[in-house]
């Protein structure tokens, strides 16, 4: 997409114009900056058939089984990462096809980064030395292919491999990015700079939208440049309930309770209704989330990290 | 060092044990690759007693060498609270790389079900595609299992479906089927399962067949205990060691750091904690 | 080695005792950061027989080849970068075998990098899209197979894969480093990152030597750890006639000069009296080289890129 | 614009004449892989003149997309000049990422000779062990040539030596023995050497031979001089163009350019600079 067309634009319109039923879709944030508030979208806009891809999918993936949005997750890990508490959608549509059977092409966490890295890097595969002898390297078998082996030409071992991975379209929660989508991340950044510009289509939500002047002051901190991003989403506390360094801690309390209001069906409706459905955009969810809860969360600022860049 | 050092603590419960018997087997000059959930208590624990300078690694992609300041338990291996507290922050690719190269000299790693083998299963009871439980998947454990030279299992109920004679499915590699099937798998020669530990003990594994065996026992539990609560026909050493009950230094540290996890949302049962409001 | 034992000393003692003849050597930094006092201790102790690695040579190859210390490069490129201007010492070596015959391992700039990847991930090769059909792909023959194909076990394409690259010895001149080994390097780092890391053994040269503090206000910036640490050696404008961002620009005259002032044998001789045999170490280099020179190069300082690390 | 848009200049040189074609290749939504040596001057002169946003990536790891401030001509790929004046600064692996993704459109490079079918050597004379001479090496060139949609060679000097009939070596690939032999090789099939420009003219491939052809005349070239000074028995267009002489302003800015690169040591041979001074 060119540099030169605006693409700022809301959430609303950047999943509508660019996530498509049937999508493989790739979300950033290991932990952090994790896109709770595209999922929420994509929930809303009731798309259906997603595969999606993600390094651990945690409550996340687990609200986009709940919402019959994904039928086919990627992922090395998925649980409620607080306590650790189980993710009950996933568990229901695992073990009793609620609300739809669902394939968990389950992957080991290097195999998933190494996998978008091939992405990135545009080979069809790269070695890595785990997962022979497990269940990873070949269940479940509808997927085809998850990994194979070859022979090194140099040194004559038999090594493991696993494709590449580029997904359709990626979404990430960004500390800031300017209006032509230069996106900056910091902190613990897991497999979101590899996942990310391994997709062919990428939407950027940001905490904060600036100019580029202030990407230009740490250009190490871009993780996406902007001849690859279409859609620029101002989106302040999209990563909710997870953290976005510099900005708001993870919400523990509410990812704690959120494995004890999910454990029925009927619990699951609720939540989902109160979270999601019954709110139009982030805006409205913050209302709901209160601001109490949103005072507590704010980061205490600690403001370091310059260095001379001078010539 | 107090005088508690060497007073032993006579209450305890079986999961603190686990941890106290866990974080010994770290040393100070060990590069620990540091993982989620209780392996955090075992390594949080040994930097507080007696590796100050313990190099740690974690797969969200940083290291550091000591302590978290403010002194908080990490939540998860990707808590905010680690970044300004860490010597390199990266991408999970380059903490990996370290762990590639052979570089982590021992990991602790807490799992569901483990077999004679050292082979461990975090995914599915039943089968994959139509499960009877699913489990949360291995995560790093498939990496940390096959890539460390000293590989630490934690089991925190010593039972028979927890330490199992058959595993539906192979999460996170141990010995394979023995002998020298995880060396023809392709793993690294120098790497693999060093123990399992439980409440009730520590088991080691044999150098030729790759079997886990009982060597040491935790404190007033009996080789009849460990082997009835056993998934297989357990292994013994010819010299079971039976270890002291663990200085109350030791055991107030434990306490201390599952307090410190409690705040941060860990879920620890009932009765692991029994003595925890007691101090 | 062990983090705990003193790893700073001298580069006189740092090449004593990590480089033996014969090891294959790895020198950081892509036109910033080269390692210019290294390699002139390594001249000062004829080592002889090194094969050394590097993305791209330029005129420290052209002295290395020049003072007879290599017979074996492994690199990209090999010019005088200024002007660009030819590296005598290496038409010598390469056309009449002065001052003896060496083996030139030519690479191109993405098979070295993704090599000294694939060193650092501990992996046996790493695919890429390019240098089928070129001479790259297998000259020189002495070396052995220096690139190879295989097939995809998931696309079915053919594709070329280039071997790892594990150096004995590895150096960098490095913005800062911590007294234990953990250094930090911003600007452009090309290969360095990569290359250091897959080297057994590792001296840290650093225009400063920091308290760890410093080192963990912007974690992102170290590109080596501790851990692998044998050396640290504190050696300020370590990499002149390169650069050091925020410290010191390219010394362009002098760099343009060399191609002048080593034309014939006897200049070269002369050359490498005056700059490097002729002087016992870095200290006395710089006495050679002249206040007024180190002030003209001295950076304007751009102190930037500060950012909220707050939880 | 101002009026010397339209008024032609009529004293230039050759050098100059072919950086002025070369960037006039390059478009303002192009992403462009900038490379030393020539590149960068055209590179330099096509942000100048009409492509201000141009977004240029670098081999050592970088991406910009408007002129370096202060508006200084980098030394060289990797003057540290460009560090605070891009939008991103990562690693070598990082730009090559970007080529390897197939997101380059188009990439300028000067080289030492060239073959019909773009293949270029700028490694060797006589054969790669026992050179007659030894030439640099191609560095980054290679995975450009190898990569990038529309590659556009610089021939600084329009001689049978240069645009040769064989070559000792091939540093960077072009269509390699024409027709489908660079596909066969595993090259992605959108890429591939667009155009070689020299002093005299521009020459294009032939979508099935893949071998050069002349297309367009610079002004005052002949089909002749052209001819007698390739190494090939050069194929002619049916309908050559001949170009008009540049505008001033291109020149201007041409010049405005040469005279920064020699601030910055570029070696520009005294017939390329005939006119410098005079401006």
């Amino acid at each position: 997409m060119s540099k030169i067309t605006t693409k700022i634009m809301s959430m609303k319109e950047a999943i509508g114009k660019n996530v498509k039923n049937g999508d493989l879709i790739f979300l950033g944030g290991f932990g952090n900056g994790m896109t709770f508030s595209a999922a929420h979208e994509m929930i809303r806009q009731k798309k259906r058939d997603l595969k999606v891809s993600k390094c651990g999918g945690g409550i996340l993936f687990d609200q986009l089984i709940g919402a019959g949005v994904t039928n086919h997750i990627i992922t090395s890990h998925c649980w409620n990462g607080t306590g650790p508490q189980p993710a009950w959608n996933l568990k229901r549509a695992m073990e009793e096809e609620i609300p739809q059977k669902i394939i968990y092409n389950e992957q080991s966490l290097f195999m998933i980064n190494m996998s978008f890295f091939a992405g990135y890097m545009g080979i069809p595969f790269v070695p890595i030395r785990s997962i022979v002898g497990t269940g990873i390297f070949d269940h479940p078998k509808e997927v085809g292919l998850k990994a194979a082996t070859v022979e090194c030409p140099f040194t004559g071992e038999e090594i493991c491999v696993v494709p590449a991975m580029n997904p359709d379209v990626g979404v990430i929660q960004v500390q800031r990015a300017d209006s032509e989508g230069n996106a900056q991340m910091w902190g613990l950044i897991g497999d979101t700079k590899y996942g990310i510009n391994a997709c062919k289509k990428i939407i950027v939500a940001a905490e904060e939208i600036v100019d580029k002047k202030i990407i230009m002051e740490s250009p190490e901190r871009t993780i996406v440049g902007a001849h690859k991003v279409d859609a620029v989403v101002h989106e302040p506390w999209g990563a909710h309930p997870s953290s976005v360094q510099g900005f708001y801690y993870t919400d523990l309390e509410y990812r704690f309770n959120y494995a004890k209001e999910t454990k029925t069906i009927e619990d699951w409706e609720n939540w989902l209704e109160k979270w999601i459905t019954g709110v139009n955009d982030r805006q409205e969810y913050l209302k709901v989330l209160g601001e109490e809860k949103i005072k507590f969360l704010k980061a205490n600022s600690l403001i370091q990290g310059a260095v001379d860049y001078g010539f | 060092m107090g005088s508690n050092d060497r007073e032993f603590c006579t209450e305890y419960t079986g999961f603190e044990m686990m941890l106290v018997s866990a974080c010994r087997q770290i040393k100070n000059d060990d590069i620990v690759f540091n993982a989620f959930h209780w392996p955090f208590l075992a390594v949080h624990m040994a930097k507080l007693l007696h590796c100050p300078d313990l190099f740690s690694v974690l797969e969200v992609g940083l290291f550091q060498d000591e302590l978290a300041k403010p002194n908080k338990m990490p939540y998860s291996i990707s808590d905010p609270v680690l970044v300004p507290n860490s010597l390199f922050v990266g991408d999970s690719i380059d903490a990996l790389s370290i762990l590639q190269r052979g570089e982590i000299t021992v990991a602790l790693l807490s799992t569901s079900m483990v077999d004679k083998y050292g082979n461990c299963n975090t995914t599915v009871i039943g089968p994959y595609e139509k499960p009877i439980y699913r489990l949360p998947g291995g995560g790093g454990a498939t990496e940390i299992a096959g890539l460390t030279k000293r590989l630490i299992w934690l089991i925190d109920d010593h039972s028979k479906g927890r330490l199992a004679k058959k595993l539906d499915y192979i999460t996170d590699p141990g010995y394979l089927d023995g002998y020298d099937s995880r060396l023809k798998a392709g793993y690294p020669p120098d790497t693999g399962p060093d123990s399992i530990i439980t409440p009730f003990c520590i088991m080691r594994f044999d150098t030729i067949t790759k079997e886990a065996f009982l060597e040491v026992l935790h404190p007033n539990i009996t080789i009849e205990q460990v082997k009835e609560n056993t998934g297989w026909d357990l292994k013994i050493a010819e010299e079971v060691k039976q270890i002291d009950p663990p200085p109350i230094k030791e055991i107030e540290i434990c306490r201390k750091t599952m307090r410190d996890a409690i705040d941060q949302y860990f879920v620890l049962k009932a009765e692991w904690t029994t003595y925890l409001d007691k101090d």
